[in-house]
């Protein structure tokens, strides 16, 4: 299941199998100097849990197995009883609720690294000040960080997790607590630094935007476990569960093939599908404009006719998108003027149809 | 008696008297089998205070005479009469580490000598002793009471000390006596009083007569004291 | 897997060795031999029951009325505020002997409480184990009060600022979210509290008096003893360092280590 | 604009009143119209001088030693934690004349590590200032160690997991995240240190005697006045009672109140 | 500005006047019985600050000026002396930072409500069971909260504020911690939740896309004062300021006009529009799809045409957003093909035009 990436001498690569309270992780990662990757996954998947792992927080259940290898140098290995301890890793962080210190103001915390790397005061709070003016926001310089707002906050975590010029960085759903317009911008500030920074960087996030926006590679996490990785592109276009499926806006559902009939497996629904040859577990992909919606049972060529409820209508730019209730729940996207002339509404019966050559099926 | 147990009689004791009055305590109840005795010792001025603020007790036996005085003074007690007496001496630990083998020792810099603190009695009385036997002693510490001055000698913290013949006593196996030169004899007094407060002014009377007994002086004299 | 910094942990052998080192003097003049027999005279029994009886009131009773004037001290604005947090810590200051005596004054058969309470219902607190248990009280509350109150003014407030939006009024605000959120802070000060009443000498001397099974504790015990018996008083020494270091050490894991992640 | 819950603040009040009442008791037998000539007296003055300077120095060593030992207890993993933790709360428990003989036993001219000290060196603790010092910060130093062991226990840890992926050492994270954060704690520990070195008696007089000037401090000064001269010991005790009710008022806002939100 | 919204007997109204640390904030709201009324703005605008007046938690300093009034009842009023504590407000809140109570479990928190307000510990339990199971997260019932996810917590904070049947609800951000799919999901659960709701509901949000599917009317908020009011179409359509142009997605910049130009008021130019007749302070707003961009200066008829970098290349969807910088910062949508002929990448150069037909403007 996807393209193994090879890792460059200057990468981080890991390896973590653990079981803490019932969950389990297991995944295995490498990112390219000079590369972005995205760990993408929902809550609870795991994804900070591997991140502590990596940079070194986590305390580990007995019977854990990890390696990690930045730039060469192995940071732990649990078989050979290697442990690095996190201020000697020089990984960057940012994590997901800032952390900053209370007691100092925001200068002094984005001087934090400098200073604990040997830059004298001064010199530190200078490049402190750089930074914060970068990511402009120079005000809030002598502020204490109980005196932010919440994006204010996680703005000044990362200039500080920058100031430490890292060989490595860590960013766990950095912009989560950004507003819309702080978001893009800082985007756009986080897009320049890690561009222009040298080692291998990987973003945890359950925001496929940021995961397409900002990395060249994505690992999807679910429930532990990688499930897929590829860049944005290949994730996008071959989904391989159905969560990705949905993050990339398109519908997947997991069936088993027969004589051009595919039953699906986790819903009551059979479809019908061109390809008569195809047997055994496949993977259905019905692109949500290929959809059509009408009031009453539609007499036409398609194949695949069934009725149903709208679950959810949401105006999304130009378009509207609908989501279907049972016994298939899919995303079907329409003009506004469809949302009108049909009187979609939420809980509101409607019958949806797809062609069998809209269907597009791939063995699992 | 003390409390709102009324068969018993409660003594205050200074703490000097401790084991002569557990024996005294024995004694007494073994001739009266119906009283029962309670002996509560503490420091002569916690037992100062506890008259005044009304303690429930019958009798008070007190290592000097001067709070006594104020305590009849105010007219807390009744009739203080004395009932021992203890004197002075030099003690040095067992072993005698110091080398002190006379008064003049008192005053080598190089040795650590104590007395008691002159606002209490054996304080007052070292101070006498010292006066009268012309010694200018180099003193390490003024201890607030004898017991701390007898331990600290005792433990060889300290290389001699004066403190009460009681306290060497009751500790032969650690603590020696050196004699006091000629014409120096330092005594302190015990007075004993019936507290006016008290509700069994009978059971007080009959202690305090048992503690002049022959078979009271006896104890005491065990103890180390002197006669009254 | 963490190393830890030198310098703090020499400091820190230092300081160990601070306490640890008069244990070992202790031990080292403990007369082993004779222990047995110097621990079961009666004098040693009562006292023991005595000192279990009265610390254990004392910390619950430092606990009743501590948490909530540590909730008043750190919640509630009034004038003289910093003045009674300052008062509070008197007991640790003055002199036990001094406290005990500040007792007789107010609460003594003649004192400004004490005659009226005295008059009113006869009853009398010096020379009493009520006596014991109110100067054990007296001396042990600040710690409770103050460990309390550290906690109550660093502890995050919004999760109350929650509660009451659920509708809990500040009575259930404090027993349901206040207490169990500052719960390994009062654990502390109630062990903390209970260890000083068990190690309580001069004011109960002085207030409640030094009687055999009614306010004889083990401390009197070793006053007592300290004169003609050193062997004993260092034994009862001893079993009280026993019995506390058992006490705390069996409550381990459950009052000391910390509960909230 | 709150009302406090009512049986909280009857059982504060109970509390308070336990506190404010002995002291108004002493304040009642307060000779205050010798106040001054017994105050001005040069063995008051010195005693004053002298416990200034041994209940702050005390404040300081308990800080310097005991930080590190709660850091060390509270982070540390090693045998014998639990019991280390309960050994610290030693001179809690144990009657400070009995501390103080267990410091002879160790310390002494004839204790353990005395003995050979004074050898080899000529330097005697006892009847020494240094030894007040000693003394006072045995009995002063479990307060500091027990507050600031509790708040390192209950502090969040993640802003020194930060720290340390920002590269700073463990010594780094100690000293610029750990005691900052904790910093509302150790001013109570060190305020309650003080205290306690203050008002200390029975382990100085033990330990290190008691001669004017040198190992003389304010209760020691109260107690061998209690006998001779009440008057004198009752306005000594106000004194300290003043003195530590200043400090404290002084150092409210600063020291007592809570300094992050 | 805005229209002004009568408030029904049942329903919520606010006064806010208040200053601190420099920040001062002037706001009124009203939310009527059975509606959703979206507060929306960027970070540090107030939306917790207005909240927390409104709920009763906030130490007022001196001089502030607060009046709130749900269902007829005057909750607090600061000419009148008038403040009722929080706990007797019956307004449920929804925190940022969901708040949930440590040393309970997941159950217990949710029952903590209906417990306060007299329900006995069994009955309690009952209820919250039941609303753990409407979220759709039965199993975490047992939990502590630091056993869950950022995601799962918030989830319950939800449940909990619902479990105590509040007259109000205030919801601070309440899906900002939530990943993608429990995103929509619990859009879903808020809304029917909502829905059947009767009284007033308040969302504080910085996304306008809960503020647009969720909320009846919309508040938006900047620095304090309330720049806008209306239904969220009034919002999207006609926007008042640019922070509201840009979240609904089109450019907007205030000027002078004369003689048929305009020059903006926080930009360095000048645009050129057909109506010559304006005069004064205009509003301009430009289509994203209205800007065309090239590579070279281009010679046809717009009369706006200038020479800027590009800063941001975003895809959405079927079509790639272009955010260009100085001397007009602004959002062109172009598709996905333009992109590659353009060359467009970030930092490059570009040619922008755009129609004067295409800019409309309307005095402000
Ligand atoms: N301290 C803990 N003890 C036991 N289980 C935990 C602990 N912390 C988290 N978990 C569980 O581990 C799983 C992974 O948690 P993790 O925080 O790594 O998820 P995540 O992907 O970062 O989620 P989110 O996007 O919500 O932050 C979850 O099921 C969570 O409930
Ligand atoms: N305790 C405080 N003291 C002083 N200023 C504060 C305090 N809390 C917040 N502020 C300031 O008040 C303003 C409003 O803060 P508020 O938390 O209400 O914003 P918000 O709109 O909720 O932001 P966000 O979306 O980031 O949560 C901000 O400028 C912030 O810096
Ligand atoms: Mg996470
Ligand atoms: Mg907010």
């Amino acid at each position: 299941m996807g393209t193994d990436v090879a890792v460059s001498p200057k990468g981080l690569s890991a390896h973590i199998r653990l079981t803490r309270a019932g969950f389990s992780i297991n995944a295995d990662l490498e990112v390219e100097a000079g590369s972005t990757a995205a760990l993408l996954g929902p809550n609870g998947a795991g994804k900070s849990s591997v991140l502590g792992a990596i940079a070194g927080f986590l305390e580990l259940p007995a019977g854990s197995e990890i390696s990690v290898t930045l730039a060469e140098r192995s940071l732990e290995d649990t078989t050979a009883r290697r442990w690095t301890p996190p201020e000697d890793r020089n990984i960057g962080v940012v994590f997901q609720e800032h952390l900053l210190f209370g007691h100092m103001t925001v200068l002094d915390n984005v001087a934090f690294g400098p200073r604990s790397t040997g830059s004298r005061t001064a010199e530190a709070r200078r490049q402190a000040a750089s930074w914060i003016e970068l990511l402009g926001v120079s005000e809030l310089s002598d502020r204490q960080p109980h005196e932010l707002s919440g994006g204010q906050a996680q703005k000044i975590a990362i200039a500080r997790a920058l100031a430490a010029s890292p060989d490595a960085l860590l960013l766990d759903e950095p912009l989560a607590a950004l507003d819309v317009a702080a978001r893009s911008e800082v985007r756009r500030v986080l897009r320049e630094q890690l561009d222009s920074f040298r080692g291998p960087r990987l973003l945890i996030t359950h925001d496929p935007s940021d995961a397409f926006l900002l990395a060249d590679t994505t690992f999807v996490i679910e429930n532990g476990r990688i499930t897929q990785r590829g860049t944005p592109d290949e994730i996008r276009r071959s989904p391989a569960t159905p969560y990705v499926a949905a993050l990339a806006g398109t519908n997947l559902y997991a069936g088993l093939a027969a004589h051009g009939s595919v039953l699906l497996a986790d819903h009551d629904h059979t479809f019908t599908i061109t390809d008569t040859s195809m047997t055994g577990s496949v993977l259905l992909t019905v692109h949500p404009t290929a959809v059509s919606l009408h009031p009453d049972c539609p007499s036409g060529s398609q194949r695949n006719v069934w009725n149903t409820t709208v679950e959810l209508v949401e105006p999304l730019g130009d378009i509207v998108r609908i989501t279907l209730g049972g016994p298939v729940p899919m995303a079907v996207d329409v003009t506004p003027a469809a949302v009108t002339s049909l009187g979609l509404r939420p809980s509101g019966p409607v019958w949806a149809a797809v062609k069998a050559t809209e269907i597009s099926a791939t063995p699992a | 008696g003390a409390g709102d147990d009324s068969d018993s009689l409660l003594v205050l004791a200074a703490a000097s008297l401790t084991d002569a009055f557990d024996d005294m305590e024995i004694a007494f109840e073994v001739a009266n089998p119906s009283v029962d005795v309670e002996i509560s010792v503490a420091g002569s001025s916690a037992i100062g205070v506890q008259i005044e603020q009304g303690a429930p007790a019958d009798v008070v036996a007190l290592a000097d005479t001067m709070p006594m005085d104020a305590l009849a003074e105010a007219g807390l007690v009744e009739n203080p009469s004395q009932f021992a007496t203890n004197s002075m001496v030099l003690a040095v630990p067992i072993g005698n580490p110091g080398k002190v083998d006379d008064f003049e020792a008192l005053s080598d810099a190089a040795l650590f000598v104590g007395v008691c603190a002159p606002q209490v009695p054996c304080g007052r009385y070292a101070r006498e002793v010292l006066d009268a036997a012309g010694v200018d002693a180099s003193i390490d510490t003024e201890e607030p009471d004898v017991r701390s001055l007898a331990g600290k000698i005792a433990v060889g913290e300290l290389d001699a000390g004066l403190v009460y013949a009681t306290d060497v006593r009751s500790i032969p196996d650690r603590l020696v006596a050196i004699p006091l030169p000629d014409g120096v004899d330092v005594r302190a007094e015990y007075p004993i009083a019936i507290v006016s407060d008290t509700d069994d002014r009978d059971g007080a009377r009959r202690f305090i007569d048992f503690v002049r007994s022959a078979a009271g002086q006896a104890i005491l004299t065990d103890a180390g004291f002197g006669g009254a | 897997m963490r190393r830890p910094p030198a310098i703090l942990l020499v400091l820190a052998v230092i300081g160990a060795a601070l306490f640890v080192l008069p244990l070992i003097g202790l031990l080292g003049v403990t007369p082993w031999t004779d222990l047995g027999s110097l621990l079961t005279d009666d004098v040693v029994v009562d006292a023991l029951r005595l000192s279990l009886i009265t610390s254990v009131a004392a910390a619950l009773c430092a606990a009743v009325l501590g948490v909530p004037l540590a909730w008043t001290l750190s919640r509630v604005e009034f004038r003289g505020r910093s003045l009674l947090r300052a008062v509070v810590t008197l007991p640790l200051v003055l002199p036990p002997v001094v406290g005990g005596a500040a007792l007789l004054f107010a609460l003594g058969r003649r004192g400004a409480v004490g005659e009226p309470l005295a008059n009113a219902t006869g009853f009398v607190l010096p020379f009493s184990t009520w006596g014991v248990i109110l100067a054990n009280t007296f001396v042990a509350m600040p710690f409770l009060v103050i460990t309390v109150e550290g906690a109550l003014s660093s502890a995050d407030r919004r999760p109350e600022a929650a509660a009451a939006s659920l509708g809990a009024s500040p009575l259930t605000v404090f027993r349901r979210v206040t207490l169990p959120m500052i719960a390994p802070s009062l654990r502390a000060g109630i062990v903390l509290a209970w260890a000083r009443a068990l190690g309580e000498f001069g004011a109960t001397v002085t207030f409640a008096g030094n009687l055999q099974g009614r306010t004889q504790t083990l401390p009197l015990a070793v006053f007592v003893s300290l004169d003609a018996n050193r062997d004993a008083a260092i034994a009862i020494s001893l079993l009280m360092v026993v019995v506390s270091v058992v006490v705390l050490v069996a409550l381990r894991g459950r009052w000391w280590e910390r509960t909230s992640p």
